[in-house]
């Protein structure tokens, strides 16, 4: 039996679902749409949780910052999980053939000691960081409010230890895979004193409750400092000390800080925008952390770099800070 | 047994208090062996609703969709009150013959079978 | 005796390892299910990489096994050249 | 420089483990504060065993060809109107029902994970759980999109996430994730790694999946089994933890048992809505539910607890309960429906001839003696004019939320009542297994959010039924919910198909 089916009878019902349709209208939604808005529970929750009896499991009041709608904080990439991994799946290819030239071609031999030294003691510390910085946006993700940020966070936090990963990798291809450059910078990172006020602002970064601020302290001043500093000035450092090639293994985390910081900032923007009270917050946040990652940085950038080092990153930080609007 | 939690005052007020029921009781009610119905039915009823109010008003809404209900001899038919047999006094008021809020009512009728005589 | 197995998308993928797995483990029991292939063994199972690279004809990481992989069942163990499968009896 | 090179095992504890150092600074304690309360001893987390080892860039590789390839097909399915290749606009409930009931559940355990992903102190463990988490999310996201298409032709998906929130009988799973999440962290591991998907979900998937192959369902069966594939690393997370904790203490051994118990009963609970599924909304059928049950419960599971039996742990609590429910559940959840089925946001049916006759001979013990009758009443006074539908609320068991439509499974025509007096109140349940499980936390269950009782107490709008339905739940009624007999989806059907 052959069928026919006549076209007009297999117009949709609708074009999306109920929830996408009250916030645009009727009409055919993306998959952003379809797979972020309205997702997270927003009511009658059954049980008060056992480790956090004064809130409820999906609770606002988790932080200070106020929105009226938290799905306001869309992401401009557009990013859900499938855009996602396979957005980094392509950088990761381009990292994959960078790390396996330097492999193939024994590039680490062409390293001086000192440079192989300076990485080991400056530069591979930094997956201790950034492991931080994992844990800060895993928090971020479990305690926050919306599935347009939550979800934002934890690819934040999985990116975290895909560099921290990388990081790992450029002491194994320095040390012959032996393990031996990690054992080395973990060293520096628990007892050479340059380290020790950023290992303890760290440390205090975990143990900060309102998920907003330690999310904006780890993504937006952490993360500017430390990425123009040990980065993009530490990259000009070591293409005059013969150490030109490194580029070619940080260019992923490179890419990555441009990718993320048009999300944070279009995040910072809006929040900013929905109230005074939100930019005051952010605004008093903002000037605690940056006064602290400063003081925290002073040893480590002391020793690294020129003394305008600092000053500079600074100013990279005053951009965004003012491109967001947080302001007093 | 009671609660683990990080807090040793962990505790929540029972969500489904009488008084959260705005002057009612929850009563459910159960005719034993008449499958037909899934699961004995919860009413929200006044504690001073009369027994018969609740079974001449009350129940036959929806027990009467089953054919048997009509051929129940009340007479005979026999009741559980919260697992304890019980009589039931038509003419008293729930509250004051016991029947409690979440009170369960089960009655039975031995001689009618159900459909089929398979107790549906 | 308790049973471990391992259940693959039914593609050619997994014919391919599938196949490698017979050879591997020739008490196993395989079973056709609806899009889907399920292998079935006494107290172990093993997946060698050396045997499914030689039926597939290229280099294959073990890893990639989660590409078609459905579920199992039994204590796991995987390495570079081999994903084990067994229970403590 | 030494030659030595890492093996993989090795490689791996140095990309992730390593990354985390003793705290010197700051209390670990305020960082990491919520590993003691539940009474579990963790002294060493190096003892971790990493369960799989996939590094991030690995795992983005994987994962995006993974994506690739199932996005490909969803967009051909729609392309295509696949929606037309199901064997029948029947099968369609059973996916409204796993959009509205288990992808919610999906997106809970992201969150879940998320959270333990943040708060162990160990890092392999915290590493593991960050994946699931991500992973999680994966799968709630794949099925809004597998779903998509389906919900632009048909009715009851399209207000999924509201109504997971409210309706009736979609707090059984909302509240049973609600429980592991607002449990500590060890205990949301032992009941949503171990108990549910090691042990259970197979149960969900495997035989679902291949029934959505079996019914030409496409989209379906693509996202299920590419979010099974995942489950396969996370069922080994379950596994990885339950060792771990024996192993670290021997007074872990009584806590987790106690879990144990807990979440097999919760989880046989949660799934007597795929049993139901799958003897009743399969129009083309792969196995029972009692069949399922026995491949993947009682073989397999029975495999593991003899696994299990050298560290002191015992098949879970009730365990022979569920031996004789096997039987029942599926004929009995299916009934609640059938009685409620105007308040459902599916359909619901009288099973077909072939049908019965399928579950007479599946059933060959129980069918025909107690479930066959209600069929044929069903059918007689539905050839009456006289489709009936339950006129009043039903009760609901405090701990697991369903009707209590169980049955006593040694006199399958006696409903299971139990209860417990808690603070001067009077609670109910279904069995054995949700007492014991009110009475061991009944500080917990006296907060269920019981949608009956809600409704009486006006937290879900109108008065009449009618006004709840369609103003709080947001039903289309008339569309969403009654019988498939006379439904738009019916009517849609067989317009496609062209037959009157």
């Amino acid at each position: 039996m052959t069928i026919e089916i006549k076209t007009s009878t297999l117009e949709p019902v609708r074009n999306t679902f109920a929830n996408i349709e009250r916030r645009f209208g009727d009409k055919p939604a993306s998959r952003y749409q379809e797979a972020t808005y309205d997702l997270q529970a927003e009511t009658n929750f059954h049980y008060r949780p056992l480790w956090q009896p004064e809130f409820e499991l999906n609770d606002k009041n988790r932080t200070k910052i106020v929105m009226e709608d938290w799905y306001a904080l869309k992401d401009p990439r557009q990013f859900y999980y499938g855009a996602y991994v396979q957005q980094r799946a392509k950088m990761q290819e381009a990292a994959e053939s960078s790390y396996g030239f330097f492999e193939k071609r024994n590039l680490a031999d062409y390293l001086s000691d000192d440079v192989k030294n300076l990485l080991i003691t400056y530069l591979i510390p930094l997956r201790h960081i950034e492991n931080t910085a994992n844990l800060n946006n895993m928090y971020g993700c479990a305690f926050g409010y919306g599935t347009a940020i939550t979800q934002a966070l934890l690819y934040n936090a999985m990116d975290r230890l895909g560099i921290a990963q990388y990081l790992s990798r450029i002491g194994l291809m320095l040390d012959g895979n032996t393990g031996q450059s990690l054992i080395e910078s973990k060293q520096h990172w628990m007892e050479n004193p340059a380290w020790q006020g950023m290992r303890a602002l760290c440390e205090e970064m975990t143990t900060v409750e309102d998920w907003f601020e330690v999310v904006l302290a780890q993504n937006l001043v952490m993360d500017t400092l430390i990425f123009n500093l040990f980065y993009e000035q530490l990259d000009g450092k070591l293409a005059a000390m013969g150490g030109r090639d490194i580029a070619m293994l940080t260019e992923f985390m490179q890419a990555w800080n441009k990718d993320v910081s048009k999300w944070f900032d279009s995040v910072l923007k809006t929040v900013v925008s929905e109230s005074d009270e939100n930019k005051a917050l952010l605004h008093a946040w903002t000037e605690k952390w940056q006064a602290k990652t400063l003081e925290a940085l002073r040893p480590v950038t002391h020793e690294l770099l020129e003394p305008a080092a600092l000053d500079q990153a600074v100013a990279e930080l005053e951009k965004r800070i003012k491109k967001a609007g947080i302001t007093a | 047994m009671s609660v683990r939690a990080i807090t040793p005052d962990y505790k929540v007020q029972a969500r489904d208090r009488v008084e959260n029921f705005h002057g009612n009781q929850i009563v459910y009610v159960a005719w034993d062996h008449h499958l037909m119905f899934c699961a004995p039915f919860a009413y929200a009823l006044p504690p001073s609703m009369t027994f018969a109010e609740l079974r001449d008003q009350v129940m036959p809404e929806a027990f009467g969709l089953h054919e048997e209900f009509t051929k129940i001899n009340w007479e005979t038919a026999t009741w559980l009150l919260d697992n304890q047999p019980f009589t039931p006094d038509l003419n008293q008021s729930l509250k004051a013959q016991g029947v409690g809020h979440k009170s369960v009512l089960r009655f039975q009728t031995p001689e009618l079978t159900g459909f089929q005589g398979k107790a549906v | 005796m308790s049973k471990v197995y391992i259940a693959l998308q039914d593609n050619d993928e997994s014919r391919y390892i599938i196949e490698a797995i017979e050879e591997d483990n020739p008490d196993a029991t395989v079973i056709h299910h609806p899009a889907m292939i399920r292998i079935e063994n006494e107290n172990s199972l093993i997946v060698k990489r050396e045997t499914v690279e030689e039926k597939m004809g290229r280099d294959w990481n073990v890893q990639e096994l989660h590409l078609n992989l459905i579920t199992l069942g039994g204590n796991v163990d995987e390495d570079d050249d081999q994903l084990s499968l067994s229970w403590n009896v | 420089m030494s030659a030595k090179k890492l093996n993989l095992k090795d490689k791996y504890r140095l990309l992730t483990r390593d990354l985390d150092w003793e705290y010197s600074y700051a209390d670990r304690k305020k960082a990491f504060p919520y590993e003691e309360f539940e009474g579990i001893k963790i002294t060493d987390w190096s003892k971790w065993e990493d369960p799989f080892r996939l590094t991030m860039d690995a795992y983005w590789k994987y994962q995006a060809e993974k994506e690739k390839k199932l996005y490909a097909i969803f967009d051909a399915f729609a392309q295509n109107n696949g929606h037309l290749n199901v064997t029948d606009a029947r099968y369609v409930n059973a996916i409204k029902i796993f959009l509205t009931g288990v992808s919610p559940l999906e997106y809970q355990a992201y969150q879940g994970y998320a959270h333990v992903g943040r708060q162990f102190g160990g890092a392999g463990a915290r590493v593991a759980c960050q994946m699931q988490s991500i992973d999680e999310l994966r799968h709630v996201q794949t099925q809004i999109h597998a779903m998509s298409h389906y919900n632009k032709y048909f009715d009851g998906f399209q207000d999924w996430t509201h109504m997971h929130d409210r309706v009736w009988y979609l707090s059984v799973p909302k509240s049973f994730f609600d429980d592991a999440r607002s449990a500590g962290p060890f205990e949301f591991l032992i009941a949503i790694s171990f108990s549910f998907e090691y042990v259970l979900t197979n149960l969900l998937f495997v035989p679902f999946m291949s029934g959505a192959a079996h019914n030409g369902d496409m989209a379906t069966c693509t996202f299920g089994f590419s979010a099974q594939s995942d489950e396969a690393r996370h069922m080994t997370l379950g596994l990885e933890i339950i060792k771990f904790l024996l192993e670290q203490h021997e007074d872990n051994v009584p806590i987790v048992q106690k879990w144990i118990d807990k979440w097999f009963w919760r989880g046989t609970r949660l799934l007597s809505i795929v049993a139901m599924m799958m003897d009743y909304m399969l129009p083309n059928k792969v196995m029972s539910w009692k069949e399922a049950w026995e491949v993947y419960f009682e073989e397999a599971g029975g495999a593991l607890f003899k696994d299990l039996a050298r560290y002191g742990i015992r098949m879970p609590k009730f365990v022979e309960t569920t031996e004789k429910e096997k039987e029942h559940i599926s004929h009995q959840a299916w009934w609640i429906f059938y009685n409620y089925g105007h308040a459902a946001g599916f359909h619901t049916w009288i099973p077909s001839d072939e049908e019965l006759d399928w579950l007479s001979e599946k059933y060959p013990d129980t069918f025909d003696k107690y479930y066959r009758p209600r069929w044929e009443l069903a059918r007689k006074m539905e050839a009456e004019g006289k489709r009936f539908y339950s006129q009043a609320l039903p009760q609901l068991c405090t701990t697991c939320q369903i009707p209590m439509g169980f049955t006593e499974m040694d006199d399958p025509t006696q409903i299971a009542y139990r209860s417990s007096d808690y603070e001067g109140e009077k609670y109910h349940f279904c069995s054995d297994g949700c007492k014991h499980i009110f009475d061991e936390e009944p500080e917990k269950y006296v907060q269920s959010w019981l949608p009956v009782h809600q409704i009486y107490q006006g937290n879900c709008g109108g008065a009449s039924v009618e006004e709840v339905l369609r103003d709080y739940y947001k039903l289309n009624l008339g569309a969403d919910n009654l019988d498939i007999k006379g439904s738009p989806d019916e009517q849609r059907w067989k317009e496609w198909k062209g037959v009157a």
